[in-house]
């Protein structure tokens, strides 16, 4: 497998990228906003796609030439043995617990003080085996709960707050924007969302290729990566350039945008953040056993 | 016509009501007027446009394609019991197989791409037209058929002159169901497997909680389905001004 | 052309006749396939580990068992409900015209969009699924109901009208068997996408289940999982298909055996 | 030329001379799109009567049957059956259809069909079996009851028809062409059984056929249609003593002037009308 | 009893005696399922020979015609077409069916429904539109070409096919009463015509029909079928002078002697039928 996406592009020719339309990928957006994708020469594209199972096939064949994945979506394929590497950070996990942007809620009078508590609850994710749910089942499983006694909901995230709101779903996980609707909406942070399960500081969303193109394309991938880098290090400094990618891009209104909290955009993948997620996984019975990071980030975790 | 738009009206209103009175979530669901005034910004729009042309262009390729399909299977299937009982299996094991499951294949054989929609969109919509002219070939009046036989009209003027009308009536339910189907699996692709098209469109409104244009695009779907049914339905009054559903002197 | 018929009756000739090509292809795809595993095309041999380890252990009970209960009982609200309302809309200009372009216009919502509605009226859990499913499956029944309520002969209802059968009776002896042939043509397709729709079901609110399952195999790259369940969910279909044309045969005897007969001649 | 009373050879009918009006048309006028059909047919029969139409093909005897039956709405005009204008089939009333090969359910068998027009009287079940086995030992079909009628042969089909009108026993029974596609031997024992029923039962029969000489045997009445647009050209009574007999009446000098002057009517008839292509 | 030559009044016709054999059965049984209904027939018509089929209702006469056209496989025996054991239905053979509402295609018009037929030979377009015109007038339906069948009454649709299968100009035409829905003028007209085109085009015709009259007026030979089980019961060679005439023939004494017997055989024909049920 993979050896479709071992083309090799050449100069101007279309670089195409699947991006999940979430704020942790905006550096994408903002690298094309401020042209230095075509500063490097390289003319990107993006396709809207809706998860990282969806992304994969498409990296793999070559039909796309990078994807967007958070971290446990991209660990998941790569440790069945498709030839993907992460090739650029995208959104780190906050390094403070009041910093983090995705939390899970329950509703505003809701019983429930603890991640134990959710067991025999409904509890809603996004999709199945998503980081929204590894992030809730480890908050369960560490908290001394068993996450298969939760009744696990999958709805998308809008639906989710109107439903928390009427108690049709007990907890529910939320990323920004969703997390400050769901606030105004009076539902309350139980706890936060990838803080305690993550590594701080670290990578939970990234860009990643396939193997066989970044062997045969070196200057391609580096000269991307190197483009999103200093997007990632403007949105860093400026979230106003966030706020206006949001709006231009991700359709959302700019009140909505300005008011969200904005996750931390990172500089590289560390190796060690992937082997916690897996281990994180593999402790949830979703993988077999923790995979070493290095295998998994190109050139095993040294930054161009 | 007007009956039917009065209850469109009626449903419509029913919808404001519930979201003014808050029966209906406004962080759920949208009220009718919001949702109403965001398909009007739609359609101001160029990329609503293209989306809308994107969806509608695979989903109409799929059905010429699933069409011509159908229509030689089931040529084959009901002139021949052999072919017919061995295929019987593979057919009936196929059907309950869902289009969202072939999205990953799908992406992985054609990418994120109108091929992949298009594929997707005439193996899972093929289904139900080809169902419907295998049924239909059993409703042929046998009179016909001697009369066909009798006079020797020959292999192709009786599927002209007589089979494509007999099966006309339920080739074109058949069809109606396949479009509407169509759709939806050209929109649930874009969905999932980022193609272009509405369905991308509603996903992007999904993630920046922009409800109304969520709703909007949706409603644009079902408009779109009933825009294409417009067009059957006086396909249906032309084609089978003959048959009793269509003669109201009947009445 | 000649009109085959389903005839379920069963023979060893027509056991070997519908075997025959099935039993074909799984040799040929279990021969080319075997150890040749890649990610997506898994080899046979491993997608029928999976299904025996699966499907014949612990998840018939905890997968299969629930999501064939909400088919069976989604397919038969579905059909019954399709039938009901086709036919009152069949019968009634003034209800067509009022419905006709709302049902054009739902049916082609894709049915994950109606969610929200669905979650507003039914909650959370199998009455949701089962709603789904109703959904998105009634549609074919409903149409063909309609169409073939307004497509019976007309002297046939003349005949209904000079001897003043009343109403139930004019329903049920005429309107519903002349319709019959066009309504288990529907009632086929109902079937076919309610199996489908197990899946969009499951997708919402479900911790099991084969659709859940699949989802989620599919979602953690578990690839002769998904295999597997799509396996399991054409075997559901093909079961349910038998049964089916057992009742179909039955009820649509006089009208396969009429159109059979005079062309064929057969003895 | 409506109820025209032209006498020849026997006293024509005009009104109904004696007993109560059973069933009445006035001015019945019906044209499909642009073409005009029926155009003032005017005639009435008495409770207990026997009257055949004759008129050429396509004249718009069916239609006829089906205004009066209620089945169709007339343009203009009406039709009073015992004193009630009809819009609806009065429930004493039945049809035997022309196009017999369509008029039976295909899904129900021979005694189902029958049976279900049984059903709104207040019978039992065996009383049912017992009317249906009757009516089907009477037109030749005795043990046929679990035979569908697209197993039956054409005259076969047509039997049943009539044996389902005449299992309803009705007041009024209208008949369109009902003998059409029996042989010989069976008509005729057909129409002595029909004389038979319809006298034990005092029915009022509506009689549509093109076999002169059945409309002259059978009938106390007959009617006589122009080709379309049609109008009623003459009534003749039919004085022949009852109970008819197939030979001793067919060999009456009266017959054969009845049955000659039919025949002249309706050869003229059929002349008018082949001017009228479209 | 098959091919019995009981030759009462005229010569019995047996094999034939002069020409060539066109058509022949040989044996032919038929069943539906456990029910026999033709019971070895067995019978022969020359080139350019009008034969009728007479049998009581239900006797097996549309399924030996249909066995006959090849539209039917029969369970055993064979027919023979020139020679050629028939499988299919003959190039030069047509069939007008009994059930005539459902043989002509709703969706095509009158002419539409003749033109189908006509397009396999080589006819221009306006020869194609000369000849459908011909038909219709020769039925009495001039100017009616673009009327559908569902517009026209019964006797006018059968009209219809039987212009179809004249304007079809087949070496052998099969009817199955084909006049049994038009008046008794219109029947006269259509059965001269049916003589004349057969005269003209040498035309071997075979001709089913429960008027007795009818059959002998028209026929060469009378096949009388017996009741189902079916067999020959007698063939009855018709030796009337030619041209025949309406009035002049029917008045012959040896017409009213055939007649008589017909109608004689089948009385019994049909007092031996009744005694199989089912
Ligand atoms: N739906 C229709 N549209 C137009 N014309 C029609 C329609 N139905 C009947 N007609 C015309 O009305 C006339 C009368 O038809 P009708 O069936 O009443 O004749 P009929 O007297 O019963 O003839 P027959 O003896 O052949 O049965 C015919 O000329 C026919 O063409
Ligand atoms: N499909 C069938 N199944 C069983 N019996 C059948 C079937 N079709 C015809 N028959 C029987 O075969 C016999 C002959 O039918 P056929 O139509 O040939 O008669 P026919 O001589 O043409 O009669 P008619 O003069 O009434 O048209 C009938 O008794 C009929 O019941
Ligand atoms: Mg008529
Ligand atoms: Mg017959």
């Amino acid at each position: 497998v993979g050896q479709g996406s071992a083309i090799t592009i050449g100069k101007g020719d279309p670089i195409k990228v699947g991006v999940i339309p979430v704020v942790d990928y905006a550096p994408v957006y903002i690298a094309i906003e401020r042209g230095y994708f075509s500063d490097e020469g390289l003319n990107v594209q993006t396709q809207v796609m809706q998860n990282a199972a969806a992304i994969a096939p498409g990296v793999i064949n070559g039909q796309l030439q990078f994807g967007t994945a958070a971290t446990t979506a991209f660990i998941a394929p790569a440790a069945k043995g498709l030839p993907l590497v992460a090739v650029a950070d995208q959104a780190d996990v906050a390094v403070d617990e009041a910093a983090d942007p995705a939390a899970v809620l329950v509703g505003a009078d809701s019983a429930i003080t603890r991640p134990k508590e959710l067991e025999g609850k409904t509890v809603a994710t996004n999709a199945l085996g998503s980081i929204a749910y590894v992030s809730m089942a480890a908050l369960v499983k560490g908290d001394g709960g068993d996450p298969s006694k939760v009744s696990w909901v999958a709805m998308p995230f809008p639906d989710m707050v109107g439903a928390l709101a009427e108690g049709r779903i007990d907890a529910a996980f939320a990323n920004e924007p969703f997390t400050t609707l769901h606030q105004q909406a009076g539902a309350v942070v139980l706890s936060p969302g990838l803080f305690p399960v993550f590594t701080p500081g670290e990578s939970y969303a990234l860009v990643f290729s396939a193997k066989p193109f970044v062997e045969k394309n070196p200057e391609i991938v580096e000269a991307f990566v190197s483009a999103l880098a200093k997007a990632s290090e403007l949105a860093r400094t400026d979230p106003q350039v966030v706020v206006d990618v949001l709006v231009k891009y991700g359709g959302m209104k700019p009140e909505v945008a300005a008011a969200m909290k904005q996750p931390t955009f990172g500089d590289n993948v560390d190796p060690a953040a992937l082997t916690q997620a897996s281990e994180v996984m593999a402790d949830l019975g979703m993988l077999p056993g923790p995979v070493d990071g290095t295998t998994l980030v190109m050139d095993g975790g040294e930054t161009p | 016509m007007g009956l039917g738009v009065l209850a469109v009206l009626i449903v419509l209103a029913g919808w404001q009501l519930l979201s003014v009175t808050g029966v209906l979530n406004e962080q759920a669901v949208p009220s009718a007027v919001q949702v109403a005034a965001a398909m009007l910004t739609l359609l101001g729009t160029s990329t609503f446009w293209a989306s809308m042309w994107a969806t509608l262009a695979s989903a109409l390729a799929g059905l010429a394609i699933l069409t011509g399909i159908a229509v030689v299977i089931a040529a084959l299937v009901t002139r021949s019991k052999f072919l017919y009982e061995s295929t019987w299996f593979i057919f009936e094991f196929l059907k309950p197989i869902p289009p969202i499951a072939l999205i990953p294949l799908g992406l992985l054989l054609w990418g994120p791409s109108p091929t992949m929609k298009i594929t997707l969109i005439t193996f899972g919509a093929l289904w139900p037209l080809l169902t419907q002219l295998i049924y239909a070939s059993r409703a042929i009046d046998g009179v016909s058929l001697d009369v066909a036989r009798s006079y020797r009209l020959g292999l192709a003027r009786t599927a002209r002159y007589v089979v494509l009308p007999s099966v006309l009536p339920y080739a074109l339910t058949g069809l109606r169901i396949s479009a509407s189907i169509a759709i939806i699996i050209s929109v649930v692709t874009e969905m999932v497997g980022g193609a272009a098209g509405i369905g991308q469109d509603i996903i992007v409104a999904q993630s920046a909680n922009d409800l109304p244009t969520m709703y909007g695009l949706i409603m644009m779907t079902g408009i779109l389905g009933l825009l294409i049914n417009v067009i059957f339905a006086l396909a249906s009054r032309s084609l089978l001004f003959w048959h009793p559903s269509q003669r109201e002197d009947l009445r | 052309m000649s009109a085959p018929l389903s005839a379920p009756r069963f023979s060893w000739r027509l056991l070997l006749l519908r075997s025959w090509l099935p039993i074909m292809l799984v040799l040929v795809w279990w021969f080319v396939s075997d150890g040749r595993d890649s990610l997506y095309f898994p080899s046979l041999r491993t997608i029928t580990e999976t299904l025996t380890t699966d499907w014949l252990g612990p998840a018939f009970g905890s997968a299969f068992v629930p999501s064939a209960t909400n088919f069976v009982v989604g397919f038969l609200i579905a059909g019954i409900a399709g039938i009901i309302l086709g036919t009152a809309i069949g019968l009634s200009p003034v209800l067509r015209a009022m419905t006709e372009p709302l049902i054009q216009f739902v049916r082609s919502i894709p049915p994950p969009a109606l969610l929200p509605f669905v979650l507003l009226i039914f909650g959370i859990g199998p009455t949701m699924s089962i709603a789904i499913i109703v959904i998105g499956a009634i549609w074919p029944t409903l149409l063909n109901t309609i169409d073939g309520v307004r497509g019976i002969d007309g002297q046939l209802l003349d005949v209904s009208r000079s001897y003043r059968l009343n109403f139930w009776r004019r329903l049920w002896y005429v309107v519903l068997p002349g319709a019959s042939p066009q309504i288990f043509a529907g009632l086929r397709i109902t079937l076919q996408m309610s199996i489908i729709l197990i899946v969009v079901s499951e997708m919402v609110a479900a911790t099991r289940g084969i659709g859940y399952y699949l989802l989620n195999s599919q979602q953690t790259f578990a690839v002769p999982q998904t295999w597997a369940s799509t396996i399991v969910l054409g075997i559901l279909g093909y079961i349910a298909n038998l049964v089916f044309s057992v009742v179909e045969h039955r009820v649509l005897r006089w009208h396969n055996e009429r159109n059979a007969l005079t062309t064929k001649g057969s003895s | 030329m409506t109820s025209s009373a032209t006498s020849v050879p026997s006293t024509a009918a005009g009104p109904p001379e004696d007993g109560t009006v059973m069933l009445k048309t006035r001015d019945l006028h019906k044209s499909y799109g642009q073409v005009d059909v029926l155009a003032g047919v005017d005639f009435a029969a008495r409770a207990g009567e026997f009257v055949c139409v004759v008129g050429p093909s396509g004249a718009g005897k069916t239609t006829l049957l089906k205004c009066i039956s209620g089945l169709m709405r007339p343009t203009s005009g009406e039709v009073v059956f015992e004193g009630v204008p009809v819009t609806e089939p009065p429930a004493k009333l039945a049809v035997v259809l022309q196009d017999y090969s369509r008029s039976l359910m295909p899904w129900l068998t021979v005694g189902g069909n029958i049976d279900l027009v049984l059903r709104a009287k207040s019978l039992s079940r065996t009383e049912r079996v017992a009317v249906i086995a009757e009516a089907l030992t009477a037109v030749g079909l005795e043990g046929r009851e679990d035979m569908y009628p697209w197993q039956m042969s054409g005259g076969m089909q047509q039997r049943v028809s009539i044996a389902r009108g005449l299992a309803y026993q009705p007041d009024v029974l209208l008949m369109d062409e009902p003998f059409a596609a029996v042989d010989a031997q069976t008509r005729i024992d057909l129409e002595d059984l029909l004389l038979a029923v319809q006298a034990r039962y005092d029915m009022t029969v509506l009689f549509v056929t093109h076999d002169i000489d059945e409309a002259v045997y059978l009938a106390d009445r007959v009617i006589v249609l122009s080709g379309a647009p049609t109008t009623v050209t003459e009534e003749i009574a039919v004085q022949l003593p009852a109970p008819r007999d197939q030979v001793s009446t067919k060999t009456l000098p009266e017959y054969g002037q009845i049955r000659a002057h039919v025949f002249g009517l309706i050869r003229d008839a059929k002349a008018t009308s082949r001017t009228t292509p479209k």
